[in-house]
């Protein structure tokens, strides 16, 4: 069964009604639509925060990404997956990643875009950067995304 | 050569971005790490030897074990905070 | 924490796009939406199907729906619910189902996701009726769907 | 007065949508169902009887032993299939 995967690493906003739409456009074997949408918080670990710098390692961001798509395929019936990360600086209430996972039944959608996101969020070479009253700093990896992340051994 | 690059929290500590280096007598990525830090500042040691420093070779994770050649990119990053 | 929750149920069609917003609209703490959409497909149970007549029970559908909710408001950390569920003719590609959940961290919204669809697939009073080439036929109801229900046990 | 409301394959099948019953003597939805299938043809107890019937009083899924009394509403209807 065809999975296109489409990944997109840019500073560009995205549409969600767009791109779920593109996932089930003239696929008429596709019951399920999965969307993960994340937005940049205006409070983190207790800090108001009024701006993010997301760094990345552009020769390395998208193949991290694909290769995490294509495990997904490779594990799941799926019919389409589309990611989207941006970086740059964005503000608070920005979206900043999107996962959109098209299959025939709802299961295959949901776990398949659970697991790209535990990956993406431990795996891909991204890094965030908040602008607090405190000043700047990197904000630190989370022991519960490695453990997200265990689930799938 | 080798192009070794660094990023987020690391590249900040170390205050530089990019560097290269002859392939010389390096074998492995502990062998070039080696190298780094006798070449520069004491603040290099305790940087790039932290526990949770990612190093990929050719933008696939590795880790110091792994062979390097002429040519090859070695990247040293902190724990990645994406999605 | 506040979590506002609406019900649809009607014949209209909906945009994901718009919905997305409105669960994220001036919250500043959603760090993530889950969505998911559900779609006629041209085949089941090895048969084309050209259009799909959906039955509920009016007095009870919106009901039924939001106690689902509810139940999810009270199992996790939400900050917002939106369920939009369509009646009557709908063709193969149209959307029928749309569950968009708003949480701080995207763990709870993936949950109270599929704990809401697994709910609604074996509670809400929604009955499909198929027409394919052999004529109508009701949609029998699937064992499966009782299997994802007793996870949440 | 009980309403009493049939849906999808079961409304089809009984072909009727709605009925109402004078309470009289009904103290539960099963005594309800005995005087159905008494009043009307043999494929009423097919259908009313068969084991995956879901019954609900007053838009509240419950089975046949709830106790109804003058102005509930009882539903009979398959599993349903939304979503």
């Amino acid at each position: 069964m065809d999975c296109p995967i489409s990944v997109k690493v840019c500073e560009d906003d995205f549409d969600v009604g767009h791109e779920t739409a593109v996932l089930q456009h003239a696929k008429p074997d596709v019951g399920a639509v999965v969307n993960f949408v994340g937005y940049v918080r205006n409070i983190n670990d207790g800090e108001t925060v009024s701006a993010l710098e997301l760094e990345h390692y552009p020769a390395m961001t998208e193949k991290s990404i694909s290769d995490i798509a294509i495990q997904a395929r490779e594990k799941w019936d799926l019919l389409g997956i589309q990611i989207i990360h941006r970086v740059g600086r964005l503000a608070p209430e920005d979206q900043i990643v999107y996962v959109g996972v098209a299959s025939k039944h709802r299961l295959e959608a949901f776990t398949a875009c659970e697991f790209i996101m535990d990956y993406l969020k431990t795996q891909a070479p991204f890094w965030k950067k908040e602008s607090t009253p405190n000043g700047d700093r990197w904000v630190d990896a989370r022991e519960k995304d490695n453990t997200a992340l265990a689930r799938w051994d | 050569m080798i192009n070794i690059v660094f990023f987020a929290r690391i590249r900040e500590q170390l205050g530089v971005g990019q560097l290269t280096s002859p392939i010389n007598q390096l074998k492995t990525v502990a062998d070039l790490r080696r190298q780094l830090i006798e070449e520069h500042e004491a603040s290099w040691s305790e940087v790039l030897m932290a526990q949770n420093v990612v190093i990929a070779v050719n933008q696939v994770v590795s880790d110091e074990t792994a062979e390097i050649s002429s040519g090859d990119e070695v990247a040293f990053y902190p724990p990645v905070t994406g999605g």
